[in-house]
């Protein structure tokens, strides 16, 4: 017979569940008030996730005081794990879906806005995410990776045009695809070391010695091949342009941002341990998929005709960029990740919000695109401010100083270089003068080109006061970002200090 | 002849080799999903195994989560699918091809 | 004392900015004249100095620093010594003629004022040249020189030849004037100053290698602005400028200033007594070389420039005999009468309309009686007769070159002076005598102003004088600056053999060119000679030029510019940019929409995955392998 | 022995039964197929002394995924031949071939590992389904929850989806046509 | 006042632009000119309050700003800094002054401001981080001037001109990077602060490379050959203001760096490289010389030349003693005079006629008398006569490099042949001859504004020619402290022997003082 188990209440640490269950409850509530009262206007349930998100930000407050005393918090049963790198991934997740929630606020009305259901899978997708930041298990990391990307398909749909389907269903069969990859990778380290627990997992593995090396190594394969969907990686990458070209430039944005940090969170867990006890293997293949990625999606993206395809294989690049941290390991390079990553969702929270202000319902004739580089020419004259605005994101995700993403660059190439990677962190470098060329066509044709006769009045087609808002924040955060990144910094890693990582 | 584990990681990798062919040959989007259930059931059997082998739940466990979550991806698939079809009446991929470059 | 030389140095520099202000204006009469008087002014504050030098007394004063830093020190010193008195007694009297004698000459001229600026200017650089007690400053005005130089051969901007040739002069000083630099740059590096008195003082211990190359350096400065071969062609070419230039810049001043240089520079050459040899056999080359092109030439002005050409070599022959007062004597003397000569012709320009080739002339000595007798003192002077100034300057020459047991010397100069003297006088019966051609050609020729002869007077006076009168005041005052050198041939004998010989053979020369060209008789044959039409080419060395220097350089650049800088090193940049770009176009379309295309990418990334894995596991296993049964492979 | 035969057999008739659903080109017959390898494959669990996961693997499987595709394919009308336009065949072939076999040639090895230890031991004596449920809801309670959770979002997804919410799409309609209309319409007819 | 004056000097211009904004179009020249001069003026009460006689960094501010990495607000001037931002201020002051009607004037007039800040903030910054930042900044503004004003390329130009440079800049953002990070190791904190790298004494071989990462930032701003081909694009391109600004200030950047850098930071490298970078002075004098005189654009024979000339400043750079590093500083200087004034110059024609190609003009002297006497001198002032300003910096920078080696200065001294050589050409085209194009018949000769920019502009040029020591004497003294420092700092026996101890020569100096 089996035993009764005897569980104390306190021992399940049932705070760590705090953030997720907010956000689940929050989504929960909304639908339960469409439920009481359909109809109802998008504000209330905008301003009603806001809440919800703010309440979640507050807890998250909460548990980065007390991780700064006790350190690691561990709950039910060690399957959650609130370390810094949770924390800090969170407090990305859940500030990132604060800054692009509002963008729902459009003076169009497009589909998905209009349906409570909407904000409730947002949520949830929030929740997913932390669910699988706050975790080492790799079936719960799994689980939550399937609640936050089911969630994102439907959103990415709801859209409703075709591309948008065609795009949720591109990027749910590829998810599909990679979820099978993930499976077979956790089976192949679970059939090595009886553990389906990242820590326990390396534990076995280096109390073998590695003798399986040729297991792990198909394992690790698998869950890169499957994480190299989730980062877009190259060769895993090719959902991505199509992704945001197809779903509103609000969620292509959110999809640029704040998964992605999710899924960073895991590799680190997953591929740092492995790297720092000398998988040669892993390293030499990481820095392949770095290079290769920053090098080749800044080359695709400097044939893009379409703006925000264009963004599309930049961020592709940027996930490259951060990749790197993976590889050098360091935890001015971890902390270099969340530096840069945070400085990155402000700008690129600009750069779409901007797409997403100028969008119009019907394309213009001659157009197959909603974002062509040809409806920005002479922006400046027309639109001044908003060109000055938009160049700024612009430069900053060039990395030119001493805007936003500049000093992420920076922290993250002396990490490279500190590392002892300086050749990495040339090509990083170099990579960044590839990616200029791209982001100054988009100022070329702002600042440089004769507007387009017919288009004048039509960019901000889209603007609310709170859209115009958001982007005068982020370029406010983008121009100014200098000032916060030491305190950023000192924050940062010291969490990852104390994480271990 | 004793049926080891190795056995069964080989079937498993057949089986999800079958799976990955489905998923790379087909082009009809409702029997390339059939191929990604493949994928997933193969491996189960592995899961299965492996707990069989090790004498440990949590294989089984994880194969129980993989069924849940292969149950939840048909549901949005086919959500997804009947949009698809109710907009262009077809569930070809090659059709699927507005946005490239 | 001090405020005379700063009036002699900076009256030039007041008058030409005087003249400046009216510059693009209208011509104003007192344009001309206050820079004029200025001139005079400096005149007499050099002549004061002179008297003050001939004292026994130098002037030395620092005006305020120019260039300081680390070792560096460089102010602006002027210094009134017995080589600068003199010459600023030769430029403030030369030019004070030249620009009197302007005031009429460009009378008609738009650019009267522009004229009268440069021409001040020009003054003011000599000044500088010679004043300066420092080689930057002496390079100072070295390059200004060659600045009012340009500005006055090109003077007539319209006229393409004036351009070029302005440009040609001052290039080619230019790449003089870059062994100049490096001469000052060897004398700092080795002394730690370019103040002449602590150069001198520490040159004698360096090593002889060093003062050679310092020599050398200095000497190509010289060579480019006294125009010794091969930087020549421009002098010529420089008559392009109005004829007061010529006078003053490319016949009495500037082009000495490389003598003044060698002069100036003695205690460096007296070191070096084998490249003061290559000096002087350059200079008795230069002498022939130019004499010989004078022979031919139909173009009057040019005749004089080779003439002027010619007698540079002589100086530089003394200066590189270490007869340095000797060169310093000849400079002087030629001075007045070169001017004279040159300010004649231009009075004959003017008379015929700027027509410069002498066998359309003729029979001019009635219409123009001063100016024929002007030109003939100066001819005469120019060739050495006996009393006059080039007499006693240029035969003092040949004796140098006599003692000091240069034979070879010698004989060249010797030579060169009947040519000297059969051009001068090729010159003079061309213009002067026989047949009045000019009426053929329509001209009407007049006297010019008879203030300008006036003017014109003193130097022909000088050119009587210079050689008598101031030979013995001249010796004692420069010889206490200069190395002091008596040339007498020792035995009497030889003495006046070799000065009645060298007189006669003149005469003949003169007697010789006076009964062939009194009736401008072309001998046909002659002229379709080798010789004939080698001297009349210039021995072809100005389309060796151009062919050799001036084209390929020009195509060189082209080929830099269009082949390589296009081609070449821009193409390789765009080809950088472009190769990512193509890349990107070729293989975007990887990227084609279709969703099994991308399953497939994605399963091809895996298997990639899995190849490397295997193969580096596998890989990792055979070395494993390896160690264990190869032993010393380390573990 | 019996395990040797039970597992030969089912594995040669599950990789043809899969290889059916993925070669064919009757979409009926793939359906089957797919089926009947799903059935086989609990067989496995069975085997194995899963007994609860071979009992959802029916029932989820056979039961609710199958049923959907069934409905799906006659939604679809995919029940005839399927066309499909083949590219590169070698490729697909090779590269499943491929990762097949290299899998293979590592899983060829057994893994000896001294150092696993089962943390939640199958224990003798005790139901498969009740130590299942042990463990599902103790150490995977979250997990479990957080699984009702995904299945809540893809119901929610699938709903919407396919429901007539996505009829019209707001997105595209012009301003001024009110979309209250639409929305009261379809309240009207619920 | 004092104590933030350089905080003053680099943000005014910013902040001024901002409120610029508000400014109606009409009124905006006024504008510009008053905050431009109100710049001017504090560049100026800088220059009067820095004291000649102290070789260090005066007006230093400090101000932590990533304390976390070592990034700190550092600035300050020394002689070497001093008067590249009086330059600049001076030139945008003019620039502004003389700036021709023109399409949307008050954007250009706003972009000069920002312009100015970051050209201000390059020369004073003394931190790596926060000069590269104004560094890079530098790029945008110029990016927009070619870019929007510009000619028929300007696209392609001005980006070109930001690609370029950019490449270059990262490659040096990783030597500084991995400076840091030696710092690191050494002493155990970050630290940005080029006052606390001097301290720092590298080995030979981490100095080789270091030195290869500055010097692509570098040499692409200067531009050196091979990396020069972006500038002809951009001064061709670019509006008058564009090149000036561009000439006369941006390229000063790159040697700037090199002496504030490259070379006290790595001695032992500086001697290393030498000769090649000799070498490429010496290429670059002479075939850019050769290439100009191959244009047919008056503006491209300008762009030529400013690269030539940037040789000489390189070479003197690279003497590695007092002459010849004051005389490149100085050199930097008058560069910025001259070509920025030649280039203001070919502005006034093109402003004129729209063309640029000399085989439109021709016989302009007679036309323009004012116009050509102004270009005549800034010819001359190229070509380097003495007593113009070009010809103190050329002559040290020469006479220093002469020290290192004599051939390589005789070959380097070719400049001041081929640089007659096409500077004469083209004024002979531009000026000389009949007016043969009937266009040029009534061209009206400078006007007002124009003189209002080049008067000044002719008066420095001689002025620093004549009397070059109220400049040169703190370049000196700041310059011998870098030599100094460089001497201390080496460590190969070579860089000992090549870079002079100035503590001997002190001694000297002053047994000379005393026998004066």
């Amino acid at each position: 017979m089996l035993e009764p188990v005897n569980v104390s209440l306190e021992s399940l640490n049932l705070v760590t569940l705090a953030p997720m269950l907010i956000a689940i409850v929050g989504a929960l509530t909304i639908l339960v008030v469409d439920l009481v009262k359909s109809g109802l206007n998008k504000t209330m349930y905008v301003m009603l996730s806001m809440l919800f998100l703010l309440l979640d930000f507050g807890s998250l407050v909460d548990f980065a005081g007390f991780f700064a005393q006790n350190g690691t918090i561990l709950g039910f049963f060690d399957v959650m794990l609130i370390d810094g790198l949770a924390i800090l991934a969170q407090f990305i997740i859940v500030v990132g879906a604060m800054m692009f929630l509002p963008l729902s606020l459009t003076s169009k009305r497009f589909h998905e806005y209009s349906y409570p259901e909407y904000y409730a899978l947002f949520l949830f997708t929030i929740a997913g995410l932390q669910f699988m930041v706050s975790t080492d298990n790799l079936i719960l990391i799994f689980v939550g990776l399937e609640t936050s990307s089911l969630a994102i398909y439907t959103l990415i749909a709801m859209h409703n045009r075709s591309k948008s389907f065609e795009a949720a269903v591109k990027y749910f069969t590829m998810g599909a695809l990679a979820a099978g990859f993930y499976s077979f990778g956790a089976m192949v380290l679970y059939a090595l070391s009886g553990s389906v627990e990242i820590n326990q997992i390396a534990a076995v593995l280096s109390a073998d010695g590695y003798s399986n090396i040729g297991y792990v190594l198909v394992g690790v394969a698998f869950l890169l091949a499957s994480f190299g969907f989730k980062l877009s990686l190259v060769p895993f990458h090719t959902w991505a342009p199509d992704v945001y070209e197809g779903s509103s430039a609000a969620m292509a944005g959110f999809i640029s941002i704040v998964p992605k940090i999710a899924s960073f969170v895991v590799a680190m867990r997953l591929f740092e341990f492995l790297v720092q006890s000398g998988v040669v293997w892993l390293e030499v293949t990481l820095y392949v998929f770095v290079v290769v990625t920053m090098t080749a999606s800044n080359i695709w993206a400097l044939v893009q005709n379409d703006v925000k395809r264009m963004l599309a294989y930049s961020s592709i690049s940027h996930a490259g960029f951060v990749m790197a941290a993976l590889i050098i390991g360091t935890t001015q390079a971890n902390s270099a990740l969340f530096l840069y990553w945070a400085m990155f969702s402000f700008t690129n929270l600009g750069a779409f919000a901007m797409l997403w202000v100028n969008r119009e319902k019907s394309l213009k004739y001659g157009q197959n695109s909603d974002h062509q580089f040809e409806r920005f020419s002479g922006m400046v004259h027309t639109m001044p401010l908003a060109a000055v605005m938009m160049g700024l994101f612009m430069l900053s995700l060039a990395g030119i100083p001493p805007f936003g993403i500049f000093w992420g660059k920076l922290y993250m190439l002396g990490a490279a270089v500190s590392g002892g990677y300086t050749v990495l962190a040339l090509i990083m470098a170099l990579n960044s003068a590839i990616a200029a060329f791209y982001y100054l066509k988009l100022i070329v044709f702002m600042f440089l080109k004769e507007p387009d006769e017919q288009a004048h009045e039509k960019y901000m087609t889209n603007a609310s006061l709170s859209l115009k808002t958001i982007i005068g924040a982020a370029a406010v955060m983008t121009v100014f970002s200098v000032f916060a990144v030491n305190p950023l910094l000192e924050f940062i890693t010291s969490f990852v200090y104390n994480s271990g990582y | 002849m004793e049926i080891g584990l190795s056995h069964y990681l080989v079937l498993s990798t057949i089986l999800f080799a079958i799976g990955l062919i489905g998923v790379m040959r087909r082009k009809n989007l409702l029997l390339l999903f059939f191929a990604t259930e493949i994928l997933l059931n193969s491996v189960n059997v592995a899961f299965a195994a492996i707990s069989h082998y090790h004498g440990d739940l949590t294989g089984q466990m994880f194969a129980f989560f993989v069924i849940a979550i292969a149950a939840s991806e048909v549901a949005v698939g086919l959500g997804l699918l009947i949009v698809w079809y109710k907009r262009t009446g077809k569930i070809d991929l090659d059709m699927m091809t507005t946005m490239r470059g | 004392m001090e405020t005379y030389l700063y009036i002699a140095l900076f009256a030039p520099l007041v008058g030409s900015l005087f003249a400046g202000l009216f510059g693009a204006r209208p011509k104003t009469i007192i344009a001309g004249l206050v820079p004029t008087g200025l001139l005079f002014a400096s005149l007499v504050s050099s002549t004061i100095l002179l008297t003050h030098v001939l004292a026994g007394n130098t002037v030395h004063v620092e005006l305020m620093t120019w260039m300081e830093t680390g070792d560096l020190y460089i102010p602006f010193g002027f210094v009134v010594d017995q080589v600068s008195v003199t010459m600023m007694m030769v430029v403030t009297i030369v030019s004070t003629v030249v620009h009197v004698y302007s005031i009429g000459y460009m009378d008609h001229d738009k650019g009267f004022n522009r004229f009268f600026s440069y021409l001040s200017a020009f003054v003011f650089s000599m000044m500088v040249l010679v004043m300066s007690d420092n080689f930057a400053g002496l390079f100072i005005g070295w390059e200004g020189v060659g600045l009012c130089s340009w500005l006055l051969i090109g003077f007539w901007y319209h006229k393409e030849s004036a351009t070029w040739a302005a440009n040609e002069a001052f290039i080619m000083n230019r790449i003089a004037d870059l062994g100049m630099l490096i001469g000052i740059f060897l004398i700092y590096w080795n002394t730690g100053s370019l103040q002449y008195d602590q150069v001198f003082a520490a040159v004698a211990g360096l090593e002889i290698s060093t003062v050679v190359w310092i020599g050398i350096f200095l000497f190509i400065g010289a060579m480019g602005k006294s125009a010794q071969f091969p930087l020549h062609t421009w002098l010529a070419d420089a008559m392009e400028g109005p004829t007061p230039v010529s006078a003053l810049i490319h016949a009495a001043t500037m082009v000495t200033a490389g003598v003044y240089l060698v002069v100036r520079a003695n205690p460096i050459y007296d070191i070096i007594p084998e490249v003061g040899t290559v000096i002087a056999s350059l200079g008795a080359f230069v002498a022939m070389f130019a004499a010989s092109m004078a022979l031919v030439n139909r173009d009057m002005k040019r005749i004089i420039a080779y003439s002027t050409l010619s007698q540079l070599g002589y100086m530089f022959v003394a200066a590189g005999l270490g007869a340095y007062w000797v060169a310093l004597f000849h400079l002087m003397a030629h001075a007045f009468f070169k001017a004279l000569l040159f300010l004649g012709a231009g009075n004959v320009m003017h008379a015929m309309s700027d027509e410069l080739d002498p066998f359309k002339m003729g029979g001019l000595s009635k219409k123009m009686k001063g100016t024929f007798i002007m030109m003939t003192v100066a001819s005469v002077a120019l060739a050495g007769i006996y009393p006059l100034a080039g007499f006693f300057s240029k035969d003092m020459i040949l004796e140098v070159a006599f003692v000091e047991h240069h034979y070879i010397l010698y004989t060249v100069l010797l030579l060169t002076a009947g040519l000297t003297a059969f051009y001068s006088f090729r010159l003079i019966a061309l213009i002067f005598h026989g047949e009045e051609r000019y009426k053929l050609f329509g001209f009407d020729p007049h006297e010019a102003y008879k203030y300008m002869l006036w003017f014109m007077a003193p130097l022909a006076v000088l050119a009587v004088i210079a050689g008598m009168m101031f030979k013995g005041t001249y010796y004692d005052m420069v010889t206490q600056l200069l190395p002091a050198g008596e040339y007498h041939v020792h035995s009497a004998f030889t003495y006046w053999v070799m000065t009645i010989g060298t007189q006669i053979f003149v005469g003949l020369a003169i007697v010789y060119a006076y009964r062939k060209y009194e009736n401008a008789k072309i001998d046909k044959k002659v002229e379709s000679g080798f010789f004939y039409q080698l001297l009349f080419n210039q021995y072809y060395i100005p389309q060796f030029y151009e062919e050799f220097f001036v084209k390929p350089y020009r195509d060189l650049s082209m080929i830099f510019w269009k082949h390589i800088d296009l081609k070449v090193v821009d193409a390789t940049v765009d080809m950088i940019g472009n190769t990512f770009y193509k890349t990107g176009k070729e293989t975007h379309v990887m990227q084609n929409g279709n969703l099994s295309t991308m399953l497939r990418w994605m399963v091809a990334g895996l298997v990639f995955l899995l190849v490397s894995a295997i193969v580096f596991a596998k890989a990792n296993d055979i070395f494993a392998y390896m160690v264990t049964i190869v032993p010393g492979l380390g573990a | 022995m019996f395990e040797a035969i039970a597992f030969y057999l089912f594995a040669i008739l599950t990789i043809s039964m899969f290889s059916i659903a993925v070669l064919t080109s009757q979409a009926l017959y793939a359906l089957t197929a797919l089926a009947a390898g799903m059935i086989f494959i609990s067989a496995f669990f069975f085997i194995l002394g899963a007994d609860f996961l071979g009992a959802v693997q029916i029932i989820v499987y056979t039961g609710a995924v199958l049923a959907l595709y069934a409905f799906g394919m006659m939604f679809f009308d995919t029940t005839r031949d399927v066309v499909e336009k083949r590219t590169s065949p070698m490729l697909v072939f090779g590269m499943g071939g491929m990762a097949a076999l290299l899998i293979v040639l590592i899983f060829a090895a057994p893994i000896v590992s001294d150092n696993i230890t089962a943390l939640y031991p199958v224990q003798e004596g005790v139901g498969n389904a009740q130590a299942v449920g042990m463990v599902l809801f103790t150490k995977y309670l979250v997990p479990f929850e957080v699984a009702a959770v995904m299945l809540l979002v893809a119901m929610i997804g699938g709903i919407i989806l396919a429901g007539k919410k996505m009829d019209t799409s707001l997105t595209l309609l012009d301003e001024d046509k009110s979309p209250l209309s639409v929305e009261t319409n379809e309240k009207a007819a619920s | 006042m004092l104590d933030n004056i350089l905080s003053i000097l680099i943000f005014f211009p910013a902040l001024a632009a901002m409120f610029g904004f508000v400014v109606a179009k009409d009124s905006i020249r006024a504008y510009g000119v008053t905050v431009a001069a109100i710049e001017f003026a504090l560049s100026l009460f800088l220059w009067y309050a820095y004291d000649p006689a102290v070789s260090g960094m005066q007006f230093m501010e400090s101000l932590p700003l990533i304390p976390a990495f070592g990034i700190s607000y550092l600035l300050g001037v020394d002689g070497i800094s001093l008067f590249i931002i009086v330059l600049a201020a001076f030139f945008t002051l003019i620039g502004i002054a003389s700036l021709p009607d023109m399409k949307r004037m008050k954007d250009m007039i706003l972009t000069l401001l920002f312009l100015q800040m970051t050209m201000i903030g390059v020369f004073a910054a003394l931190d790596a981080i926060v000069f590269y930042v104004f560094w890079e900044l530098s790029l945008v503004p110029m990016l927009y001037i070619i870019g929007a004003w510009g000619g028929p390329l300007r696209i392609y130009a001005s980006v070109k001109f930001f690609l370029y440079t950019f490449t270059g800049s990262l490659v040096m953002l990783v030597g500084m990077l991995f400076m840091a990070y030696f710092y690191h190791q050494a002493t155990g904190t970050w630290s940005f602060s080029i006052l606390e790298w001097y301290r720092l004494i590298l080995p030979e071989n981490i100095q080789l490379w270091l030195f290869v990462a500055f010097f692509l930032g570098f040499a692409i701003k200067v531009p050196m050959f091979p990396f020069h081909t972006w500038l002809p694009y951009a001064h061709g391109q670019a509006p008058t203001i564009g090149s000036v600004i561009l000439a006369a200030i941006l390229l000063k950047m790159g040697t700037y760096a090199f002496v504030r850098f490259s070379l006290p930071l790595f001695p032992d490298a500086s001697v290393f490289f030498m000769m090649p970078i000799a070498v490429l002075a010496i290429i670059m004098i002479i075939y850019t010389a050769m290439v100009a005189y191959a244009q047919e654009d008056i503006k491209q024979v300008v762009a030529y030349s400013s690269v030539s000339h940037m040789g000489v400043i390189i070479l003197g750079t690279f003497a590695l003693n007092v002459e010849g590093i004051s005389g490149s500083v100085f050199l930097m200087i008058a560069h910025g005079v001259v070509s920025g004034a030649l280039f203001l110059l070919v502005g006034v024609i093109y402003e004129r006629r729209h063309t640029k190609m000399m085989s439109e003009f021709g016989g302009l002297a007679s036309v323009m008398p004012h116009y050509a006497t102004i270009f005549g001198v800034m010819v001359m002032a190229s070509v380097g006569l003495p007593l113009t300003i070009n010809f103190v910096g050329e002559f040290l920078s020469l006479l220093g490099f002469y020290q290192q080696s004599h051939m390589m200065t005789l070959l380097a001294g070719i400049a001041i042949i081929v640089g007659a050589i096409y500077m004469l050409a083209a004024f002979k085209k531009v000026f000389f001859g009949e007016v043969t194009n009937e266009k040029n018949r009534n061209l009206p000769d400078v006007n007002k504004r124009e003189l209002v920019a080049l008067i000044p502009l002719v008066i420095i040029a001689i002025w620093l020619g004549v009397y070059p020591k109220p400049v040169l004497g703190p370049i000196n003294n700041s310059v011998e402290s870098i030599v100094q420092l460089m001497h201390e700092k080496a460590v190969t026996e070579e860089a000992k022997a090549r870079i002079p101890d100035l503590t001997s020569t002190i001694v000297i100096n002053e047994a000379k003082e005393e026998t004066k």
